[in-house]
């Protein structure tokens, strides 16, 4: 279905990712929390495409956390780790 | 002992984050409190509803103090944000920073207030009498933490 | 109704200070609190004297408070200023600004500290282990309402 | 004694004048309030110079006000008004 369906090695090894969703979020993806059951994911990057793609979700724009430290596209991700999608926030 | 930094759905006192950076080595107190307000842009806000990643707004605001401890070493901070439905006037933010010295409370107390506005994952949701929407997905605002501040009800 | 511009033997309460202030149209409250340090100058203060020409102090709290309006015609202020003997880190001046902006909060909030220090007739006697001194008798001060602001316990 | 005792006219009828003494004055003039009672006094100046002639005291640096407002020394004074003599303040 995309570039992951052709890759091999490592990535493809299936593992268990925590989405936590804030803000409008919640809305684009129904939920506070999604669990992603996946191969081929490895970066934050493989995450939000992963995300469009199940989702056809509008997700441009988002920050991301892994495991409450802010990320960049290339951050690692792993077995059991947690990201977070982050809109831009508005406390204050 | 209490939390220096921390989110709450309870009530902020601006008396108890006062009690916690008052001491003896300082002769300033500055506090900065972030109230509903009641027109934004011409339209009624009924009440605000703001959503904080717990853990992680938590960790954000300690940073913070430790940004402040690097800028103004003589500089004491504390700051609670609530979180679930608040009406006009309530207290969203309450930012108490003590010092020796007033300048640096004052310009402290506008940095972490600054820094919250950029770092810190709490989200705010308007909810007008026609409509509702979360603060921050359709206004122009900048992707990274290091930016500029966003738009927040008191700006 | 509580005088917005009072002078008191009583201690301040920064809550009832923040309400005062409080309302729909604004989106921030800055505060500012002036204590007793124990240290000024490296000589250690057991406890300070707060005397003021009450009636007159008050009218210039208020004319203050007419200057910041001519300034930030949007900033709503209140200040209590305690007089008596006062211990470490006990609150001598209370200061709280509103305004639907918070850049204006943060700027009305220091004008006000800076004003009070050069023409609101209040005094500080410090009270040290081995003496006593009226503040301002003996430092280079200026003689005239319009100058720079004197040197007080937060400077 | 000094020039006022040379002049004539209305400046010659005694007046009653309130005077206010704060933080140090208090000690220089021994209380928080004088009542001066003397012909010759028309402005702020001549309050000033009765009570550095008559008290032998070192007011200078001090502001005044004349009834609760902030005063020069050409600021008249008459009959029942109250000076006040105002150090440096020190509040905040």
């Amino acid at each position: 279905m995309n570039k992951r369906g052709t890759q091999t090695g490592p990535r493809e090894v299936e593992i268990v990712i925590n989405v936590l969703c804030f803000a409008h979020m919640k809305d684009i993806f129904g939920g506070e929390k999604l669990t992603i059951n996946s191969g081929g994911i490895a970066t934050v990057e493989d995450v939000l495409e992963y995300l469009k793609a199940t989702y056809d979700a509008d997700i441009s724009g988002i920050m991301t956390a892994v495991n409450e430290e802010f990320a960049e596209e290339s951050t690692p991700v792993g077995q059991g780790d947690t990201v977070a999608l982050i809109p831009p926030v508005s406390g204050g | 002992m209490k939390k220096r930094f921390f989110v709450t759905s309870e009530p902020l006192s601006v008396e108890e984050l006062a009690a916690e950076v008052t001491r003896p080595e300082a002769g300033a107190v500055v506090q900065f409190i972030g109230t509903v307000r009641e027109f934004t842009q011409g339209r009624r806000t009924v009440y605000l509803e703001y959503e904080a990643y717990h853990s992680m707004a938590e960790k954000q605001l300690e940073a913070i103090g430790r940004e402040v401890k690097e800028r103004w070493p003589d500089a004491e901070s504390a700051v609670g944000h609530r979180t679930g439905e608040l009406k006009i006037s309530d207290a969203a933010v309450v930012i108490a920073v003590s010092t020796p010295h007033r300048k640096d409370a004052y310009e402290a107390n506008e940095y972490i207030i600054e820094r919250i506005k950029q770092i810190v994952p709490i989200w705010k949701k308007e909810h007008w009498e026609d409509g509702e929407q979360w603060v921050g997905d359709q206004l122009e605002q900048t992707r990274y933490p290091d930016g500029a501040p966003g738009g927040g009800n008191s700006d």
